[in-house]
């Protein structure tokens, strides 16, 4: 025996990087926010090896719910293949030994940054998606204090306001992502910025979503089967992009949401945005057996 | 006749805290008021005349006193009544008549003379139509009716002053000097207007300048000459 | 098939990685050696914002981002995260500081003197540009006293409390596993002291200097007099599981106490961060000083502040502006587009 | 050499690690089989109490390496800053055989011997540091 | 630089037990599995010297103890291990939270016999339509005084474990008894 | 002993507000100290008095923004009844929100000055639950019309409006919901004297037109002279003297009010 042997080899890292501490902390507050659907809960938010504003908060959930036998998926702006997509799917697979897959119906857990997949999640799918701002009422009142007592009265006045105020200027509402979603009838989220396209995806699905901002510290939660209303005027109704009408060119899928992309002769062409999607609809026309799941939309429109 | 004010030992002085002094106003007042007399009050230049119309209309707080007034409510001492009280009858059944126009911007004459009517619930139309006849009563020239008081001269805001005080029939009305400085149409429409009232029994009491004006209206004369017993004050006109 | 060309992505992150480093060459325990040993107070100034103290792993954070301080915090800041948090020592006391540079600039003189310690302050900052003809600077040795300082330094607020012209703070008696700790809760406001106090010794010393300076030149409410400046060493009073407290060791601390006048007494400012850094320590202790009764908003309000000198969050805020956002943008795009199809603004005003 | 426990504990952990490794080493064969029980790398939180207003409040963290370990009911057990974990398990082995009453000269002989060492190191920084003292005293 | 570790024997349990009990409050009145039998999976995925526990079974207090939680009393609490409930009156000091902080509503585990007894549906977020369950052996008055205390958003959320089953209802649920 | 015999009424009805005993402390200073009152349906009481005298705070209690120490409120409406200081944060900000209006001296204070002026109007509606665009602008745009606001600027925001067309859209939007009581917090204090008599000019025709009951606030005689039917003057956190305005103006009987209304004149 000598002191080598006695001592234990140094370890520099934990499973799934996040120390048990810190998994401890972030599963009671998910707990806490899949109680109270869409109430931002304050969490410690630690450290990880990616910078503030890149999917800390997100990775921080998936970090928690992974085990070596979680199949993920992660993706950015909707493709699989996004610069940050790829490198938080590595990050995940090297810390946990997790699988990793492109294709939604193969995937236990989805992290995601601005997009949710075209193809319906089921039951037994956990989305995770990355809020950079989860502060509904950011635009209408900066002070941090001041809205979460705006949040303890559910005083949304000042949303439905702004409402009024793009209409009166701009004839339309002009939110574009981040549209102002009324959960379960009390708190006003802001459904990460996923397009207005995503919204409706939120309400009444059989998935649990949970949404996390690590720069800003704050969880929440919608559960399955829990109403998401984006905030509208009952005489002006809600509008996502027009994007119904949309080919992709690489792909020829129609009816879901698009990328433009701007062409040297001024003109657009448009490519699907969910990016595996695409991958499944080039398959199928070159012949190769592809399992589509159901999608949300359906010739470019909410079913 | 019914009784329509009952005046009981009402007396009146200012206590001025800076000047450190009081200064008596009237002592011991007593008179009874029918409906449709006319009292006119008389009396050397701070005598107290106007002070007991202004006592007598709650402006001025009575040191001590009793005003009992017969009101289609019930009867109360003006001089105790809630301020709520005095509010409501100031707008339903006693009316108070001064030289003075209180105008205000942007509201036209026809509208101010038939403000007390629409007050009292009348419709726009008719209290409008009321208006300017009394305006035209009065002598207001009609291109004036639209126009906004407030531009007008002296002589003028006084015809619609008193168009204005006069239109709504009241059970009391407190008359301070209002013929002052108002020239011969005006003075006979408004000795014309007081007439009528005192006929359908409204109930006066008067300052005037110019007694001889309403000489034919009076009922009775108070002096209010300081040194006076109560009894030696009352003398009644023939 | 044009649509593999699209998993690119991953290729090019792992490449530009390469590239990055390429310019830094091999990492070796020797170039981590030289970097501690080059660099001490750049070390310090690590620690301090990544708020864990070990020199080792601050060198090699160093030497693995090239001297990105921003992703040399970030790096320690994250590795902490995997590990176990084993014990909370005793609080320091500022009477149990071994003492190496101590001063005030409110007195003259002061009990216990003067005490400049290691400081640039009074060397004349010119390059030694003879190192690059290929002569050695080497420093002049210290002409070391004949009897040692006292290593342990009476307070000059104590001093000024005995004159009455301050109140010594009641010292708080929570346990030390009791006292809040921001990293392992949120920040919330009103903050507590302690979220404040840590939060000051975690920020990024630019950005604290930035707005403790906008206080220092006339946006806040007080001007500060440095009344107290420590560089020194602290014990880390540990616990045997027989409950006996011994020392794990020696850590090097700094803090600074600024002071300014308020009605008929003093008020003091205070902030202490791990590791020597002076600047740091000065601008907290203002902005500490100014936050009571600062306007919503302004740079001396303490959400303000603690938000914004947070430099893993402002740093990597920014830095995510470099993400595509086109999703985002399209969305927004078709608002816009839409809007302005209808050309017509403004809504009939209702009749 | 009625040293109380809480000096020797400083004294070991503030000690040079190759010397401690060294003679923890010589340890081992006469405490026999001991048990390892903690043997890791990990974080001391280290709280500051504030001067101008008597807030205690977390200053940072000090990465440490711990050591415990037992033999029948004593336990030895090892601090210290920086990441060596031999040099832990080292300082637990002195106190484990100083609980133990074994080797007890060699132990306090080592002890003294670090004291001295780190007194001496600690007169020559305090000489250097009063070698800036302000002299005040100008006329 | 770095190499994928493996969980630990502790991390697999704690991992599956946060995995049924994110479920179970997910989709209220759905059972899901434990990994051992008992509160002590739960202990593991939830405690740790950071948070404030009440513990009235005495089999248990010893874990509890270990993951070196901080003992409360039952209104600071922000875990709450009942074990078996016999008093209705018990849930009276559970911490409900404030308007401006929910979260510092209470998690509360409470021991009974699932899938036998009383009838309750379930309706709210989680939950389709409706959902039935049976809970046995709570205090007459349970659901009544539960109903009361709950002002939405504040209040506390359950888990009834039986064996290594468990079921979640939070604060959002509407209870009604059938 | 003093025994105090009230005068019968003539007018039945019951007050609107009622005030009672109300007190409040600030630190040391005492801000109000028992002071009651009542105000019936359609009238108009004036407060007066220079500035720390408790006014502003006594009319920031009728907005129930603050609490008092102690002292009851009510106001009798069908929806509420018992002391409105005891309701909680939720059922003051609606009764707020549907019954009282406020205008501030400082338009900051009622309005967001970046947002249109019909909007501002327009939140009043929503924070009451009004969910139509065509309704809300509709309103909107009939209180502005109202307080004599000028269609063409109707989505202006305050920011880029005078002194007076701020305080008619503060008065907008008290009255957007037809409130059961309107308070004024020196509304015309600040303003140039011609816009000052406008704005009171607008005030007095909506009081006639919509009988509508107004507590006022303010240290400028003239003000309270032009609008109130009573007057109640306040000095060190103390009601001084009651009475009606007239009877206030020409014959004051306190000491201090005597001095403030020889000031004046």
């Amino acid at each position: 025996m000598s002191l080598s042997t006695l001592t234990k080899d140094w370890e520099p890292m934990s499973y799934g990087f996040l120390d048990p501490s810190a998994k401890r902390e972030i599963r009671r507050k998910m707990l806490k926010a899949v109680a109270v659907p869409g109430c931002q809960m304050p969490y410690a938010s630690r450290e990880v090896p990616m910078a503030r504003g890149w999917g800390t908060g997100g990775l921080q959930v998936s970090l928690t719910l992974i085990n070596p036998e979680t199949t993920v998926k992660v993706i950015d702006q909707g493709a699989d293949d996004s610069v940050n997509a790829a490198s938080i799917r590595r990050f995940l697979a090297r810390v946990s030994g997790a699988p990793t897959t492109l294709d939604t119906l193969d995937a236990d857990l989805i992290q995601s940054r601005h997009r949710i997949p075209e193809e319906k999640l089921r039951e037994d799918q956990v989305l995770v998606l990355q809020v950079p701002n989860p502060e509904p009422l950011r635009p209408v009142q900066p002070n941090m204090s001041i809205a979460r007592q705006m949040h303890a009265d559910a005083d949304y006045g000042r949303m439905w306001l702004q409402l009024y105020e793009q209409i009166v200027r701009s004839g339309r509402v002009m939110q574009g992502a981040s549209y102002p979603s009324m959960v379960n009838g009390r708190h006003v989220m802001t459904p990460s910025p996923i397009p207005r396209w995503d919204v409706p995806k939120l309400h009444m699905a059989k998935h649990l979503t949970i949404l996390s901002a690590g720069r800003e510290k704050r969880i929440h939660a919608v559960p399955p089967f829990t109403r998401v209303e984006p905030l509208v005027f009952d005489d002006v109704p809600y509008k996502v992009e027009e994007h119904g009408d949309l080919t992709c060119v690489r792909s020829g899928a129609k009816g879901f949401f698009m990328n433009e992309i701007p062409q040297g002769d001024g003109s657009s062409t448009y490519e699907i945005s969910d990016s595996e999607f695409g991958v499944k609809s080039i398959k199928q026309t070159e012949g190769t057996d592809t399992i589509f799941g159901e999608t949300w939309y359906k010739n470019g429109e909410m079913s | 006749m019914t009784t329509v004010l009952e005046v009981q030992s009402l007396t009146k002085g200012f206590t001025m805290h800076h000047l450190g002094n009081h200064l008596a106003a009237f002592d011991q007042v007593s008179f009874n008021l029918k409906a449709g007399e006319f009292l006119l009050l008389k009396g050397q230049n701070g005598a107290g005349k106007s002070t007991l119309l202004r006592t007598l209309y709650r402006s001025y707080v009575a040191q001590s006193g009793k005003v009992i007034f017969h009101s289609q409510h019930g009867a109360i001492d003006l001089l105790s009544a809630a301020d709520v009280d005095i509010t409501m009858l100031r707008r339903e059944e006693i009316g108070f008549v001064t030289q003075f126009l209180v105008a205000r911007p942007r509201v036209s004459a026809e509208a101010l003379v038939a403000e007390p009517l629409r007050m009292a619930g009348e419709t726009a139309e008719a209290a409008m139509d009321e208006a300017r006849k009394w305006l035209s009563a009065f002598g207001v020239k009609e291109d004036l009716w639209r126009a906004y008081p407030t531009t007008f001269s002296g002589g003028e805001q006084q015809k619609v002053n008193l168009a204005r005080a006069l239109i709504l029939p009241q059970k009391l009305l407190l008359l301070d000097e209002p013929t002052a400085s108002l020239d011969v149409k005006a003075r006979a429409a408004l000795v014309a207007r007081l007439a009528q009232l005192k006929a359908d029994g409204t109930a006066m009491i008067g300052v005037f300048h110019h007694p001889d004006d309403v000489a034919h209206l009076i009922d009775r004369v108070i002096d209010l000459t300081p040194g006076l017993e109560n009894e030696e004050r009352e003398d009644v006109v023939v | 098939m044009a649509y593999v060309a699209t998993r690119g992505g991953e290729r090019a992150i792992e490449q530009s990685e390469r590239l990055y480093r390429a310019a830094m060459g091999d990492i070796t325990e020797q170039r981590v050696d030289e970097v501690k040993a080059a660099m001490p107070y750049l070390i310090d100034r690590v620690m301090g914002e990544a708020s864990l103290y070990d020199e080792d792993l601050a060198a090699l954070a160093l030497a693995q981002t090239g001297g990105e301080l921003f992703e040399a915090v970030l790096a320690l800041r994250a590795w902490r995260t995997t590990q176990p948090r084993l014990q909370v020592a005793a609080p320091i006391a500022q009477d149990q500081l071994f003492t190496h540079r101590r001063i005030s600039a409110a007195f003259k003189d002061i009990p216990g003197g003067q005490v400049l310690g290691p400081t640039l302050d009074y060397s004349h900052r010119i390059l030694a540009t003879d190192v690059l003809n290929g002569a050695t600077y080497a420093p002049e040795k210290v002409e070391a006293a004949d009897k040692p300082s006292s290593a342990y330094q009476p307070s000059v607020a104590a001093w000024q409390a005995e004159n009455d012209l301050l109140d010594l703070p009641v010292p708080d008696d929570t346990k030390p596993e009791d006292i809040p700790d921001v990293t392992r809760e949120p920040l919330l406001f009103p903050s507590k002291r302690a979220h404040t106090l840590q939060s000051l010794a975690r920020s990024e010393t630019g950005g604290a200097l930035a707005l403790g300076y906008a206080a220092m030149r006339g946006y806040g409410q007080a001007h500060p007099t440095v009344n107290e400046l420590r560089l020194a060493e602290a014990e880390i009073a540990v616990t045997h599981p027989n409950g006996t407290t011994f020392s794990a060791g020696r850590v090097k601390v700094s803090q600074a106490e600024v002071v300014s006048k308020k009605g008929e007494k003093l008020e003091l400012g205070f902030a202490a961060t791990l590791g020597w850094n002076e600047v740091k320590c000065i601008s907290a202790a203002t902005l500490d000083l100014n936050s009571k009764g600062a306007e919503k908003g302004s740079a001396t309000e303490e959400e303000f502040y603690l938000y914004h000198t947070e430099g893993v969050e402002s740093s990597g805020f920014c830095i995510h502006f470099k993400l595509p956002h086109y999703v985002t943008f399209q969305s927004s795009l078709d608002a816009m587009r839409d809007a302005k199809a209808k050309k017509s603004p403004k809504p009939e005003p209702a009749q | 050499m009625d040293r109380p426990h809480s000096e020797i504990l400083s004294i070991l952990a503030r000690s040079k690690g190759a010397a401690l490794k060294a003679f923890g080493e010589t340890l081992i064969p006469q405490l026999g089989d001991i048990d390892v029980q903690k043997s890791q790398t990990g974080l001391v939180m280290l709280p500051m109490r504030d001067t101008a207003q008597g807030t205690a409040f977390h200053l940072g963290e000090v990465l440490v390496s711990e050591a415990q370990i037992k033999r029948g009911d004593l336990q030895g057990y090892g601090m210290r800053k920086g990441r060596d974990l031999e040099a832990a398990m080292a300082m637990a082995l002195v106190d484990l055989a100083m609980q133990s009453d074994m080797a007890t000269e060699d132990c306090h002989a080592f002890v003294s011997a670090q004291k001295q060492l780190q007194d001496a190191e600690d007169h020559t920084t305090l000489c250097e540091v009063e070698a800036t003292r302000v002299d005040m005293e100008t006329f | 630089m770095l190499s994928a570790p493996l969980p630990s024997v502790e991390e697999t349990r704690a991992n599956q037990s946060f995995d049924a009990l994110l479920n179970a409050l997910s989709r209220p009145g759905q059972i899901r599995t434990l990994p051992t039998a008992g509160e002590g999976s739960i202990v593991d995925a939830l405690l740790d010297r950071e948070c404030r526990v009440f513990c009235a079974d005495p089999t248990l207090l010893p874990q509890v103890l270990e993951t070196g939680a901080m003992i409360a009393e039952l209104p600071d609490a922000d875990l709450v291990f009942f074990g078996p409930v016999q008093d209705a009156e018990a849930l009276l000091s559970v911490a409900q939270g404030s308007d401006l902080y929910p979260d510092d509503g209470a998690t509360v585990v409470v021991r009974a016999p699932l899938n036998v007894g009383s009838k309750l549906r379930l309706t709210g977020p989680g939950i389709e339509f409706h959902h039935d369950i049976k809970i046995a052996g709570l205090p007459t008055g349970f659901w009544h005084m539960r109903q009361e205390l709950i002002r939405y958003p504040m209040g506390f959320d359950l888990f009834f474990v039986d064996g290594d089953q468990v079921l979640g209802i939070p604060r959002s649920t509407k209870v009604e008894e059938l | 002993m003093a025994i105090t015999i009230e005068a019968p009424r003539l007018v039945k009805a019951a007050p609107l507000l009622k005030a009672q005993n109300v007190s409040k402390t600030y630190g040391h200073v005492q801000a109000v100290k028992n002071v009651s009152s009542e105000v019936f349906p359609g009238e108009v009481l004036g407060i007066v008095g220079e500035s720390g005298s408790g006014k502003s705070t006594f009319l920031r209690m009728l907005n129930l923004e603050e609490t008092p120490d102690s002292g009851s409120y009510t106001l009798d409406l069908p929806e509420v009844d018992g002391n409105l200081f005891d309701l909680d944060r939720f059922a003051r900000r609606m009764l707020c929100a549907k019954r009282i209006g406020i205008v501030y001296q400082n338009p900051h204070l009622g309005l967001l000055m970046k947002h249109s002026s019909s909007g501002n109007v327009a939140e009043r509606l929503l924070v009451a639950g009004e969910r139509r665009f065509s309704v809300l602008r509709e309103k909107a745009q009939e209180a502005l019309e109202a307080s004599e606001f000028p269609v063409d600027r109707l989505d202006a925001p305050p920011i880029e409006l005078s002194g007076g067309m701020q305080q008619r859209v503060q008065l907008a939007k008290a009255i957007a919901l037809e409130p059961a009581l309107l308070l004024l917090d020196e509304p015309t204090t600040g303003l140039d004297v011609s816009v000052q008599a406008l704005v009171l000019d607008t005030l007095k025709r909506l009081q006639q037109e919509r009988k509508i009951t107004m507590v006022i606030v303010s240290h400028d005689l003239g003000v309270i002279r032009t609008l109130a039917d009573r007057v109640m003057v306040m000095r060190r956190g103390e009601v001084v003297e009651a009475g009606l305005a007239d009877q206030i103006f020409q014959d004051p009987q306190h000491a201090y009010t005597q001095q403030l209304v020889h000031a004046k004149l």
